[in-house]
Parts: C-alpha cells; sequence; structure tokens
C-alpha cells in the first residue's frame, strides 16, 4: 500500500513545497496537504474525530498550537532526535516548533530618531504621538506580542502601555505588516511593529520599490537591556487519531534536520529553531544578532485572550 | 348591494326544473384519484421542501444549537463593554450605505438599459453584469494599492506638488465610507439583474398606464416600474446586504469594524465558540426579521402584469449629448466596479505577477469550476422546487422552511462552515461505522474527503441567491396559467416543466450566474471543506494575500475574474434572448 | 327534467368563500350529460368562482360537487383539477406567452396522434387558421379571446366551462362562433357551462339559464320561461328589458293599469309564492317595451324621455301622465323628438305581476368589502 | 361636419404599423370638440391600435395625428404620452397589481386637492363603492373592469380613449354606466372615443360612428345613417343584422325580388360609388329581419331554417323556394318548429341596393401571418 502523510496546515508560504517534495522523494510517503486557517483546521480536526483522517497540524502561532494542545487533539511524541536538536523553550510534549520570527519596530531614519524607539514600551511614550503605524489588534501577532508584555509587565501596566500606544496611533490600524513598512518609508508615520521575516523579505528584494523602502527604515531589536525580543514560532504537532503515526514522526524528525531546517526556516526568512544550524541567508545576517525572550513559548497562549480584552478595553481596534 | 334572498318557488311556471334543494348532500361515491386537501402533490412537494430546508438549513440549525449554551456571559460582557456596541453602529452605517448604493446604482442601470435607445446599449445591457466576477476583497487590494498613501495616486500628488502628509487631505480607502463603495460597485449586479429582467418582464405594459394617467417617464420610473420591481429590487438587495454582513475578508482588509468582526474576536481572539454563535445567531435574527418586515409590508398586493401586451416600450433612439450622458453613466459602475481595477490587476500580474503561473492555473481553474458548476446546478433546482412548492402551498411551515433556506447567506462563511462540519462530520462518522461494522473495512470519512461536503456547505451558503432570482421570475407567472394548464390535464409536476420552466428560464439562468460566480468567489468555506490537495483559484489569492504577497495573488485574482466572465458572458446572452417577445420587436 | 342517471353534473347545496367572506351560499344546479347551461348575473355575484370551483381550483367551503355521480369535490374529497377532464375557457385568457398561437392550442394535445389537424381545423374555426405562428402579444384583444376558445375546445373536454368567452368579439363573429360552438359542443356530446353578460347569446347557445344573484340560483330554466315567466321579480328586473308599472286587480283576471285595463287569461298571481291575487290588491305589472305599442291614434299620451337607436327600431323612454315611465320599442322610421308627446297603447298578452313591494331593487352584487 | 375650429382630434391620412405588417393605412376621422366618437370593426382590424397611436403609444408611420389643432404624432413629431392629456381604459384593463382599487383609482390625482373626493364618488359611480380597499385580484372580471374605466374618468381628460370598457358588465349595469358615462362627458365637455363590439351601445352612446376596415374607416356617420344608409356593402353587412336577396331593377324606382316587387322612393343607386343603376341591372337588396314580416294570410312561404330567441321577438331564419335565405324577426308567441313553413312578406320603405358581386365577403381583419 502506498504510504502517504496527510497534512493540515495553517502555515502556507508557497516557498515550503518543495520541502515536502522533498520529503517524499527521501522517504517514498506521498504527502497530502489541506491548507486553511488554524481555529477552522481545528475545529475540522475536532469534529472528524476518531476518524480524521489528518496526521498534523502545522501553524504559525504558538498560542495556536497550544490552545489546539489544550482541546487534546495532539498526542505526546517521543523521539530522541526532536529532543536533542530542538531547545527546550521551542518544544512542548506535544508540539514542537521549527522557526521563529522576532516582532521588531521598524522607524523612518529622516523623521524618527533610533533612541525614542528602543523598548515596545517606548512606543507609548506621548513624544512619539502621531507617529505609529501598526496593523490592527486582533492580529495573532500582536496578540501574541501583548501576552508577551502582560507577562512581563502585569495585566495593568500592559493596558496603560496598550493606551499609551493606541494615544500614539498616526492612523487607525490598517493593513498587514508590509503596509506598514511602507507607510513608514512614504512618510505617513514613523514607526512601525513588523515581523522580522517581511523586514527580510524586502530587503531581499530585487524590487526597485522594495529596496528604496527599506533604505529610509531602520530597524530595532526591542528591549535588548530588558526582557529581550519578543518572538514567536511556527511549529506542528501529531494528531491523536493520526492514522499515520510512524510518518508523521518521521515528517517531524526530517523538518528538524539540517537541510530542511535551512530551507524551512531560510524560504521564509525565519531563523531555524534546531540548534547549531546557521542559515546562509544575507539578510538576516544583516539585521545581526539579538537578544529575544526567554518566556517558553508554550507559555504565550495564557495571555492571548487577556491580551485581546485588554486591547478592546484600550481601544486598538 | 346584495340582493335579499328570495324563496325558489316559481309564480307561474308549473314546471319546475330544480331538485328540491337537500340540506344535507346524499352520500355518493367519490371518484377515483379523490384525496383530502391540500392534494397528493401539494404534501409529496411540502414534505420534499421542508426536508430540503431541513439539509440546507443544518449548517444554520446547528449554529443556532448554541443559543443556549452556558458560560458566555463573560464574553458577552466584554465585548458589550468595549467594542459591540461600535461594531453595530458601524454594521448599520455600513448595511445602509451598501443598500442605498447597490439600489441606485443596480435599479438605475437596469433602468437605463432597459428604458432608453442610445448607442451601445446592447452591450452595456451585458457588461453591467461584468463587476459580479470581481471579489469585494480583490476590489479592496487594488484600490487600496491604488489610492492609498503609499499608492501611485497620492505619491504623484505629493511627488508633484511637493507636499508632505500635513498639507493635504485624501480621502482614506480603508474607511467605512470606502467599504461602502467597495461593496457597491461588487454587489450593484445582483440588483441590476433582479431589477432588469423585472423591467423587461413586467413592468412594461404598465408603464403606459402610468403615462396615460399623466406621469412623465420620471414618474413612471418612480411610481410604477419601482414599486411593481420591489420584489425583485428588495431580493437584490437582500442579497447585497447579507452579503455584505457575511464579509469578513474585505472589511478585515480595511480594518472596518462590523459586527462579524465582533463575531470571529469572540471566537478566534477569546476562544469562545458558543459566544461567537450566538452572535452570529443575533446578526441572523436582525436579517429575518428585516426580511419578515418586507415581506409583511406588502400586505395584499400582488405584482403580476395585468396586461397581455408585455414588450418593453424603449425611447426612440437617443443621439447627441444626450446619448452621452447615457453611456457615461452606465460608464460609470462598469469603470469602478470592473475595468479599473480590472486593469489594475492586469498590471500587476503582468509585471510582478504569481511566479508559479502555468499549468497549474488550469488545474485550479478546473476546481473552481467544477464546484462552482455543481453547486450552481444544485441550487437552481432546489431553488426552483422550492419556489414551486411555495407557489402551491402557501402554509407558515413552507413559509418558515424557506426562511431558514434563505439564511445562510447571512452568516459569515466560516461560521457557516463550522456549522456544515457539525452535521456533515458526523454523518460521516455514521457512515463510516456503518460500513465497518457491517463490512469490516474503514473507509474512512467519505464525504469530507470528497467534495460532496464543500458542495454541499455552498449550495446551503448560497442557495438563497438562487431562490430570490427564480422567486422573482415566477412572479410574472399569473395563477390563471397554472389553472389553464392543469385544466388541460397537466399535473403540478408537469405544469413546473411545460409552463414554468420555459418562461422562468431567463431567471434560471439568473440563478445559475449568481450561484456560480459567487462560489467561484467564495473562501472560508471551500478553505475548511475541500479535500486534500484541492486548491481553487479563491484559495490560490488566499494563500498569497494572507502572506501579504499582494501583488502576486493578482494573477489569481485575475483568473478567478477570467473563468467568472465565461458564464457571464455566456448566460447574458441567453438571458437577453429569453425575454418574451423577443426578437420580434 | 333529465332522468337523474343523465345527470352529468351536479352541484349540491354549493358554498363558497373567499377568506371570511362567503360568495356563493348553497347553490343547487343539474345538468345533463349533451346539454348546455348558462350562468347569467350581475357582474361580481360569483360566476366565475363557481367555474373555478367545479375545474377545481376553488376549495369548497360546503356542499359538493359531482361530477357523471361521482363527488369530485366537497369539504372532505378533493379531485385534482387534471383529472377531472374539464376544459376552461377562462375570462383573463390566461394564454401561455412563451408559445405560439399554435402551440398554445396544441398544448393539451401531447402525444395525441392527429394534434396537428385537429389544431389547424379548430384555428380555421375560430378564424385565426393564419395566424398560427403568432405570439399572445402579437394578437388583438379578440383574437386572443378566440386563442383561448381554441385551447379549450380542442381538447373535446367531458365538460367544457366557458367564462365570457365571446365578450370581445364582433357581433357577427360572436353569433357565427356561438353557433359553431354549439355544434361542436353537441356533436361530441360535451356538456358545457357557459357565463355571459349577453342575453341573446345566452337564449341562442344555451339548453337552460340560471340566474345567479345573492349566492344562488334564483331560476333554472329555458330562455323562453325566464322571458316571460320570471320566477320572481329580481329575475324579471335583471332577463330582459321591462318596467314595472302599479295596477290594481279588478274582477276576474283584470288589472286596472295607468295604460288601461289588462285581461290576463289566467288568476294573477301576485307574491313570489304565486298565492292567487285578491280583487282590489296592488300589484306592479311587468311591461317589456314590445308591450307598449306606439299608436298615433291612441288616446293615451306620453312625453318622450329618451330615446335610443338599435337599428330596426328605437327604445323609447315615455313619462305618463302620473309620472311613471314606461318603455316602447318603436320601429325606427317613427323618429320623435325628445319632449314630444305620442300615443301609446298596451298590447299585453300575457300578465306578469308581483305585490306592490316599498322599495323596487335591481340585481346588484357587490359585497361589503 | 363640425367646423375645423372646433375640432378636438383628427386623424390624417394615418398609417400604422406593426414591423413589416400594416395595419392601419391611410385612415382619416374627425371628431370635433365635446363629441363621443365610435369605432365598430372586426375582432383584430386595428381599433386598439389606431387608440395606441393616438394615446401617444405607438409611433405613426404615415399621417398625422392633430390635437386641437397642434400636430403631436407623425413621422417627424411625438408628443409623449403624458403630454396630451389623454385618459384611456386600456382592453386588458391594466390595473396595478399593488395598489388597492382607490388607489389605483387616485393615482393621477397625486396633489388634487378633493381627489378623495373625486375618487369616492366615481367608484360611487361604478358600484365599486364598497370595495375601496381590495386589490385587483380579488375582483371578478366586471369589477375590474370598472375599476379601469373609473381610473380614466376620474382624471376628466381632454380626450378620453375607452376600449371595449362595459364588454365584461351585465346588460344592466352596462346600460346604465353607459348612459352616466355618456353624461360625464358631455358634462365635462369631454371628448371621447369609444371601442365596443356591442352596436346597440355605440348607438346608444356615440355622437358618431366609424366603421373599420381593411386598415381605413369605411364611413363615419350617424347610427341612423349607417343603419339605413351604409355606405357600401361592407357596412351594410356589418351593421345590423340583414340578408342581401338578388334582384332585378325595372322601370322607374321598382325592384323585382322573390319575395315581390319593392317601391324605392328614390332611384336606386346599386355600385358603391352611388351610379344610378339602369333597367335591367342585377343587385344585391338588402333585407332587415324587420323588413320581412310574418303573415299566415301571405302567399309567400317560407321553411323555418333556424330561430333564435330574442326575448320579445324570435329571430327566425327562413328559406325561400329558391333557396335563398332571409332572416325574420317575429313576436316570440309566435313559436314555430324547424322545418315548419311559415307565410311571410315584405314591409321595406328605403332600398339598400348593390350591384351583383360574384362573391359577397363579409367584414374580415384577419391579416396574413
Ligand atoms: N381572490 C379573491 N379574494 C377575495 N374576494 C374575491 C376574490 N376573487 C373574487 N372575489 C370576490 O368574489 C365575488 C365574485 O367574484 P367572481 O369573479 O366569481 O364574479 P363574477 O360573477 O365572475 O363577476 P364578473 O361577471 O364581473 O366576472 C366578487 O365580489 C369578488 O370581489
Ligand atoms: N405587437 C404586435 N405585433 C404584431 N402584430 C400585432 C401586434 N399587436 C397587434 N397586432 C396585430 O394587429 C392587428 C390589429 O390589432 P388591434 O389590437 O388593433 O385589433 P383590434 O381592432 O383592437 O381587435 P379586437 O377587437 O380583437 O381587440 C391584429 O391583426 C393583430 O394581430
Ligand atoms: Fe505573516
Ligand atoms: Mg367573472
Ligand atoms: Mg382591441
Amino acid at each position: 500500500q502506498e504510504q502517504v502523510l496527510n497534512i493540515y496546515s495553517a502555515r502556507h508560504y508557497q516557498t515550503d513545497e518543495s520541502l515536502y517534495a522533498n520529503f517524499t522523494k527521501a522517504t517514498g510517503i506521498k504527502i497530502n496537504r489541506l491548507d486553511g486557517k488554524e481555529d477552522e483546521l481545528l475545529e475540522r480536526i475536532r469534529n472528524e474525530g476518531a476518524n480524521s483522517p489528518a496526521d498534523i497540524l502545522i501553524t504559525v502561532d504558538a498560542a495556536r498550537l497550544e490552545m489546539a494542545d489544550s482541546r487534546g487533539v495532539f498526542q505526546p511524541i517521543q523521539s530522541k532526535l526532536l529532543e536533542a536538536r530542538i531547545p527546550d523553550t521551542l518544544r512542548t510534549p506535544t508540539w514542537i516548533a521549527f522557526s521563529t520570527r522576532a516582532r521588531a519596530i521598524v522607524y523612518n531614519k529622516l523623521s524618527m530618531k533610533k533612541e525614542w524607539v528602543q523598548t515596545y514600551e517606548d512606543l507609548a511614550n506621548p513624544r512619539l504621538k502621531g507617529q505609529i503605524c501598526v496593523r490592527s489588534g486582533n492580529h495573532p501577532y500582536n496578540l501574541s506580542l501583548g501576552a508577551a508584555v502582560i507577562h512581563h509587565l502585569g495585566e495593568a501596566k500592559a493596558e496603560e502601555w496598550a493606551r499609551g500606544l493606541v494615544a500614539n496611533f498616526a492612523r487607525s490600524p490598517k493593513g498587514g505588516d508590509v503596509d506598514q513598512l511602507k507607510a513608514v518609508a512614504a512618510g505617513e508615520c514613523s514607526v512601525a511593529i513588523s515581523n522580522s521575516y517581511y523586514i527580510a523579505r524586502m530587503m531581499r528584494s530585487s524590487n526597485a520599490d522594495d529596496q528604496a523602502v527599506m533604505r529610509s527604515l531602520g530597524v530595532v531589536w526591542p528591549n535588548q537591556q530588558t526582557w529581550g525580543t519578543h518572538i514567536n514560532v511556527s511549529g506542528a504537532g501529531v494528531l491523536k487519531h493520526a492514522p499515520h503515526k510512524a510518518a508523521a514522526v518521521k515528517f517531524m524528525e526530517y523538518l528538524a534536520g539540517d537541510e530542511a531546517q535551512t530551507y524551512f526556516a531560510d524560504g521564509n526568512n525565519e531563523w531555524p529553531a534546531a540548534k547549531g544550524v546557521k542559515p546562509k541567508n544575507p539578510a538576516l545576517d544583516a539585521l545581526g544578532p539579538f537578544k529575544s525572550d526567554s518566556l517558553p513559548i508554550g507559555e504565550l497562549s495564557k495571555g492571548a485572550v487577556t491580551a485581546q480584552k485588554v486591547f478592546d478595553r484600550a481601544g486598538w481596534k | 348591494m346584495s340582493s335579499t334572498p328570495h324563496a325558489k318557488v316559481p309564480a307561474l311556471a308549473p314546471l319546475e326544473p330544480d331538485p328540491p334543494a337537500t340540506v344535507t348532500p346524499a352520500r355518493r361515491p367519490a371518484a377515483p384519484g379523490a384525496q383530502r386537501r391540500p392534494g397528493q402533490h401539494g404534501r409529496w412537494l411540502l414534505a420534499v421542501t421542508v426536508l430540503i430546508a431541513l439539509m440546507v438549513g443544518a449548517p444554520v440549525l446547528s449554529v443556532a444549537t448554541h443559543l443556549l449554551s452556558p458560560g458566555t456571559a463573560e464574553t458577552w460582557r466584554h465585548l458589550l463593554d468595549t467594542v459591540l456596541p461600535d461594531y453595530v453602529l458601524t454594521t448599520l452605517q455600513l448595511c445602509l450605505g451598501v443598500a442605498l448604493g447597490s439600489a441606485s446604482v443596480g435599479v438605475g442601470a437596469a433602468w437605463l438599459v432597459t428604458r432608453y435607445h442610445f448607442p451601445g446599449r446592447r452591450h452595456l445591457e451585458w457588461a453591467l453584469v461584468l463587476p459580479l466576477a470581481m471579489p469585494a476583497y480583490v476590489l479592496a487590494y487594488t484600490y487600496t494599492d491604488l489610492l492609498q498613501f503609499v499608492g501611485p495616486v497620492q505619491t504623484a500628488l505629493r511627488h508633484t506638488f511637493g507636499w508632505t502628509r500635513a498639507d493635504y487631505w485624501f480621502p482614506e480607502v480603508r474607511s467605512t465610507g470606502g467599504a461602502v463603495l467597495m461593496f457597491t460597485l461588487a454587489l450593484y449586479p445582483y440588483v441590476y439583474l433582479m431589477a432588469r429582467t423585472t423591467f423587461l418582464e413586467r413592468a412594461a405594459g404598465m408603464l403606459e398606464v402610468g403615462r396615460s394617467l399623466g406621469l412623465g417617464p420620471w414618474a413612471s420610473f418612480w411610481r410604477v416600474s419601482l414599486p411593481m420591481a420591489r420584489p425583485a429590487i428588495a431580493g437584490g438587495v437582500a442579497l447585497v446586504l447579507m452579503e455584505t454582513l457575511a464579509d469578513y475578508g474585505t472589511v478585515a482588509y480595511f480594518s472596518v469594524q462590523t459586527f462579524t468582526t465582533g463575531i470571529y474576536r469572540a471566537w478566534f481572539s477569546l476562544g469562545d465558540r458558543p459566544a461567537a454563535a450566538q452572535l452570529a445567531v443575533a446578526l441572523l435574527a436582525f436579517v429575518a426579521v428585516i426580511l419578515t418586515l418586507e415581506r409583511a409590508s406588502r400586505g395584499r398586493a400582488r405584482f403580476h402584469d395585468t396586461t397581455l401586451r408585455r414588450l418593453t416600450p424603449l425611447s426612440r433612439p437617443l443621439r447627441g449629448w444626450r446619448a452621452a450622458v447615457l453611456i457615461g453613466a452606465c460608464l460609470v459602475p462598469l469603470t469602478g466596479g470592473f475595468l479599473l481595477p480590472g486593469g489594475l490587476l492586469l498590471h500587476m500580474a503582468l509585471t510582478e505577477g504569481d511566479a508559479q503561473w502555468g499549468w497549474r492555473f488550469v488545474e485550479l481553474a478546473r476546481n473552481s469550476f467544477l464546484v462552482a458548476g455543481l453547486t450552481a446546478l444544485a441550487c437552481v433546482a432546489l431553488a426552483v422546487l422550492i419556489a414551486y412548492a411555495a407557489r402551491q402551498h402557501r402554509g407558515w411551515l413552507l413559509r418558515i422552511a424557506q426562511r431558514i433556506v434563505g439564511l445562510g447567506y447571512a452568516v459569515p462563511g466560516s461560521v457557516i462552515a463550522v456549522g456544515v462540519l457539525i452535521p456533515v462530520a458526523r454523518l460521516d462518522n455514521l457512515l463510516a461505522e456503518l460500513i465497518q461494522s457491517s463490512f469490516g473495512w474503514n473507509p474512512g470519512l467519505l464525504l469530507t474527503g470528497s467534495i460532496t461536503a464543500l458542495v454541499y456547505a455552498c449550495v446551503a451558503r448560497f442557495l438563497t441567491a438562487a431562490v430570490q432570482a427564480v422567486d422573482s421570475g415566477l412572479l410574472k407567472i399569473t395563477p390563471s396559467m397554472d389553472d389553464a394548464a392543469r385544466s388541460m390535464g397537466l399535473t403540478p409536476p408537469q405544469v413546473l416543466r411545460r409552463v414554468h420552466l420555459p418562461l422562468l428560464r431567463g431567471s434560471l439562468l439568473t440563478a445559475a450566474l449568481l450561484v456560480f460566480i459567487d462560489v467561484m468567489k467564495e473562501l472560508p468555506a471551500t478553505l475548511v471543506m475541500r479535500p486534500f490537495n484541492f486548491d481553487t483559484l479563491a484559495t490560490q489569492v488566499y494563500t498569497l494575500a494572507s502572506d501579504e504577497r499582494l501583488a502576486e495573488a493578482s494573477t489569481a485574482a485575475l483568473a478567478i475574474v477570467a473563468v467568472g466572465l465565461i458564464p457571464i458572458v455566456l448566460l447574458s446572452r441567453q438571458i437577453a434572448g429569453s425575454r418574451i417577445g423577443h426578437g420580434s420587436r | 327534467m333529465p332522468s337523474t342517471n343523465d345527470i352529468w353534473l351536479s352541484l349540491e347545496h354549493l358554498s363558497l368563500r373567499y377568506g371570511t367572506q362567503t360568495i356563493v351560499d348553497g347553490l343547487d344546479l343539474q345538468l345533463s350529460r349533451g346539454s348546455i347551461g348558462c350562468l347569467l348575473g350581475p357582474s361580481g355575484c360569483g360566476k366565475t368562482t363557481v367555474l373555478r370551483a367545479i375545474a377545481g381550483f376553488e376549495p369548497v367551503s360546503g356542499g359538493q360537487i359531482l361530477l357523471d355521480g361521482r363527488v369530485v369535490s366537497s369539504a372532505a374529497v378533493h379531485v385534482p383539477p387534471e383529472q377531472r377532464r374539464i376544459g376552461m375557457v377562462f375570462q383573463d385568457y390566461a394564454l401561455f406567452p412563451h408559445l405560439s398561437v399554435q402551440r398554445n392550442v396544441a398544448f393539451g394535445l401531447r402525444g395525441v396522434a392527429d394534434a396537428d389537424l385537429r389544431v389547424a381545423k379548430m384555428l380555421a374555426t375560430v378564424g385565426l387558421a393564419q395566424s398560427g405562428g403568432k405570439y399572445p402579444h402579437e394578437l388583438s384583444g379578440g383574437q386572443q379571446q378566440r386563442v383561448a376558445l381554441a385551447r379549450a375546445l380542442v381538447m373535446q373536454p367531458a365538460l367544457l366551462l366557458m367564462d365570457e368567452p365571446f365578450s370581445n368579439l364582433d357581433v357577427e363573429l360572436r353569433e357565427r362562433l356561438a353557433a359553431e360552438v354549439r355544434e361542436i359542443i353537441k356533436s361530441h356530446g360535451t356538456t358545457a357551462i357557459l357565463v355571459t353578460h349577453d342575453q341573446h347569446e345566452a337564449f341562442a347557445v344555451a339548453d337552460q339559464i340560471g340566474i345567479m344573484s345573492g349566492g344562488h340560483i334564483q331560476q333554472w330554466d329555458s330562455a323562453y320561461n325566464l322571458y316571460h315567466r320570471p320566477a320572481n321579480r329580481l329575475v324579471a328586473d335583471f332577463v330582459g328589458q321591462g318596467v314595472f308599472l302599479p295596477g290594481e286587480v279588478g274582477q276576474g283576471s283584470q288589472v286596472w293599469l295607468e295604460l288601461g285595463t289588462v285581461h290576463s287569461g289566467q288568476p294573477i298571481r301576485c307574491t313570489e309564492h304565486g298565492d292567487l291575487c285578491a280583487s282590489g290588491c296592488q300589484v306592479d305589472v311587468l311591461l317589456r317595451p314590445d308591450d307598449v305599442v306606439h299608436d298615433d291614434a291612441s288616446p293615451i299620451q306620453a312625453e318622450v324621455v329618451s330615446k335610443a337607436f338599435r337599428g330596426a327600431d328605437i327604445l323609447y323612454t315615455l313619462r305618463l301622465g302620473s309620472g311613471a315611465l314606461v318603455l316602447s320599442l318603436v320601429p325606427s322610421h317613427h323618429n320623435h323628438a325628445l319632449g314630444e308627446r305620442i300615443g301609446i297603447r298596451l298590447d299585453l298578452d300575457h300578465v306578469v305581476a308581483y305585490k306592490r313591494s316599498g322599495v323596487v331593487q335591481g340585481l346588484r352584487c357587490e359585497q361589503p368589502a
């Protein structure tokens, strides 16, 4: 019988496709994929129940992975290989992170002083009034950041911070991270928050407009002096009723391998999760090393819902 | 004044033909085939229709089962205290704006092309449907790209005049007003299609009456055509509104926060699915109330054409500036909804389009076509059955059933998708167990594993569009035509086949067109319900757009438009050709 | 009187309602096989409603309808229209707009071998042989009506219901068609009901005529009897033309009128129940226009109040000395001016009289809203 | 003939087409202010089409239409319908299905101060005072027709076009309404055209009547003249009843017929152009039913071929010895059986004769498809 592996994935970067192809080439296991949104895929898995064909769920937000776990859809995986390669902070018994991305501050080199935007907290400073562009508050990227802030500052302080931030908005939140980068470059605002891989992608772009955008921008890794830059992950877990568990574990191990790690992260300009893997990515190199938040990544989920409520109260649309 | 009854004994005539009136009729044998009302077909139809309504309504009902879920109070309180009032207000603004916008554009355009004779009218008549092929979220992307601060228009202004941000005001696309504009441009064809059919087929003869009573063309429009077309226009506007309410892609992109945002917030951000379902039910209740009010306010009025000559009188041929004004008026929505964004997409696709453009797109288009085609067929068939049953049998049961079927359209796609998942997955598991226990072999999930579930989800979501189109088409068939056919020995199903279907041809094609295009553009349900490795054009757009690769998404978006154009062009010619008396004008 | 087993259609104590409003109330009617009945009655009195109930389009709220001895409609039973073999010509024609004339007429003949021939013959009969290819909206009102008629006739139904089938035709065509329809019906042994407003048409086509009013049939009789022996005042008033002139019953079978004394061959019956009238009884006597004859030699003079040209005759409305009005039909070369006084005399060979009542009311059928 | 500056409506050499088919061809008609004209003609001959052209709904393919001396329709000019102040009662009623009866009638009265009152009065006139709140589909055919009439009348238009406004009403109501409509029209000085199939109605209501056939008007005249002095054989045949009996012109103004010799007071004109007829000329003489009198004493016997009861009279169709058929109107107590031979004699006071032609054809208006 033909060996197959069924993946439900909320990570759909086109660059990942050759990765899957390589796996099939290497193992003879055919991959079936279903791309969707985290929460809906989760609903599908839950409703399909014991007969679900899905083996693996991949997502790009630690909070979602945690939530899936709390709903009991994953099963624990024992793999010496995974334990050896993926650091403890990027791993739980049921799911594993394969790459990381950071939430950076970007500023316009002409209109903003670098010193004013060294921390996330700085962004709430009234002197930045009317200067900040950011995407909407209910996006997982921001909720995850909010969860981290709540973890480090406490809910009350975090709400105060959110209010300050909202007061500094140049415009009501709209668009994605790339839109924020372009807005800063064009002068609609001076500061923005963006995921690292968008910045890297722009840096590597051959498009002249993108180059021009990047020339006018500066990137800050926030909170280097304190709790570190907030990071999130892409990760996956093996599902409880996975019909092809062996293949699933094999795939997880494949993802943790050197070649896959390089590719998996590099394709989307992220940092590999596995220890000791060094991607050859000029953009990431240019962005340099930084101190990331050491908060275990699984903890984030606890703060996400609170973060939403805090943002709602603060008026972050 | 009724005459007073008189005794029936003759004054003079000794010959009395009448038998004495028997107060209690003698018992006589009933004729074979005799039956209690409402008759065999009536009951059969009723049963089938209610069954279909239940099937199609199952997702809505399964959402509604959360109505009484406990433990949602906190989420409700949080939402009510913080964002919900705002959302409701925005939603109302949005609805009002879109309703007014799409009604005036749709009705206006329909009026111009059916009433006035100007150069290019025949082409414009079908071209005005084109924006239907343009998904609202794609319009949103392209207009944002064009008009935002960093877009070419504002950049050019800044460069030309040396302005900076503080020096000038420019309307913000990504705002409630912008959303109203997007929805109006993308959705007015619903109203246009419905109104046009009506103007062509029903309101025609009545116009003359208005004019013989001293009304000018303009007044006749307001006082005759518009009221006569009311059910159709109301149907079109209802579709537009439901689509607006159900939309998330566009409003999320614009960060315009509507009631749907609230539903998603409760579900995704606050992780409270029961609360989300309750919010969805509140939304449905709102829609249901509006629809019911509209129905109720019609009272006993009817909307059949009461004339026997039903050719639309066109104005005399117009030339010169009058013609120019009319052409211009028709070109505005066409350009805004299709030509301009289509051109921008084309430009984007050519300069920085999808790197994977190629054979893969043939497969994507094929998949899109398959689902859209199957759904359109199913919807039209079901819509005919439902509309026809409602005509035969005017009971409360059917009315409620019909209403439930109609609501799927107003439910945000993800919510209905989950609503679909619940019953389908349950059925699927049941099937699997059944086969397992009787054959000892587990087939896996048959429905969710194939496109069956996806088509079902789309039918549940889009059946209303077909029902509305068929419903307004049925209005032109007077009840006495049914009677005439039956007096010639036709059973109700035969009447359906030989009288209704031919007369409904235009409406059926319209229904098929609406559903087809809707499914082509549909995203949330497709995303969750599809089987493995089944990508469509819409999911391709989503994949790229969610990774903020809008320029690359343009290729797939353009493909959606292109594939959508095929049926539009084919069908609008058919529709034009299906009007009664076509060719004899 | 047809023998009971010859009866094809029988309405027994039929009641019909729209919503809460009762339109037909305890109507009885029997029609024997192969005969043609006619319903006459004021506009809005329920004629169409009765036809629709017979055809099976309206539910029955009381009583029953029997076809060939079998119940087809009652409160409990309802045979669907298509199983009744009843053809109907609709008052509003109800043509199929998407079918040509030819195909409209052929509509019910699916699968019949000689359909084309029958359709062609029928179209020729109604004078539309040339118009088979046209669509209904390309026809004049009368042409549409004829298509409706042809469509029902061609089916050769067992029972044919015709609701005003000739109302939009010119006299000549109407008379020709009425005669041909009668012949077709008779030759096929079809039973038929005709609804019409044209009394001459009813007289010419029908074997029996029912005057409908107040929800039931006032008199079901031959044309002759309706005209000459109206069962009650309502019928007398409705059928034909005429006025009631006050009179007093005298000795024997005499009645004294302003216009002179009339002698009836038989005793005067003057209530609607047929009671004999005693001498001295106050009555109203029905005077038809042809009962009042213009005679220059007559001592009785009346003033011309209005006149209507009728072709061969002029119908004069004349005012008597007392102020009472009478109608008189006078050959049209006697053209008198309004206001002129002309001599008249009675020429009455059959007295129809009713006991005087306060208000004299014609048949009207408007229901309160 | 009205003086030219009194003329309100004038159709001059009007031609109308549907597609390539010419329906009306060089029609002339003039109507003076305040008078009522009537169009009579076979079904399908273009009466409705003419009304529609006058109202402004059909373009004119030739000739012109003038209202009060102003061209409103011609090949070059087209005044829109709403500017013509023309009211129309449509043959198919065309009621607004979404409006109640009251609002249908009030439709054209927007902004008129006493609209409600006028509507109420008009509804009472047409006998629908109680039905104002009903919707058209809740009315009987005749009731709908009356709403259509009321809706046009209440507007008090300058020119009123009525297309078969009474066709679905019972005789009594029809006569009452016709009289009232005439009165309303006359009292408002409205000019009106009535299309009807009922000749008595035309005679009663119209000041002048046009017989339409072959795309134009055959005779435009008073009722009396149409009946007694038909301009041509077509008109003679169409108006009233009658047959043509062959005869030969004798000395002076005599005509020999099978039924005897008739003496015309004036010379016989026997072609349609009014040429005098020489002695020995073969003619067809028009015999109305009242020209043939039943007389038991008469030596001339004829066989009863068919008979139609008409109320006061019976219309007999009689076969003469030669096989020719004549009509005779006989008081209805003379009830003769089919096949019986009865005595008849001629009682003709005015001879209408036409030169004999091969085929005698009535008015028909079917167009080739
Ligand atoms: N659908 C309906 N709802 C309520 N009332 C109705 C409906 N149809 C008819 N009526 C009423 O029932 C009565 C009888 O109507 P019907 O059509 O049977 O009359 P009719 O005798 O055929 O009259 P006409 O000669 O004018 O056609 C009328 O008063 C009419 O107003
Ligand atoms: N839209 C049309 N297209 C083609 N021919 C038409 C159209 N309307 C009417 N006709 C034809 O024109 C002729 C005249 O029609 P019109 O309606 O004027 O007749 P009419 O005199 O009113 O007849 P009726 O007394 O039957 O109502 C008819 O032969 C009809 O078939
Ligand atoms: Fe991202
Ligand atoms: Mg009727
Ligand atoms: Mg006509």
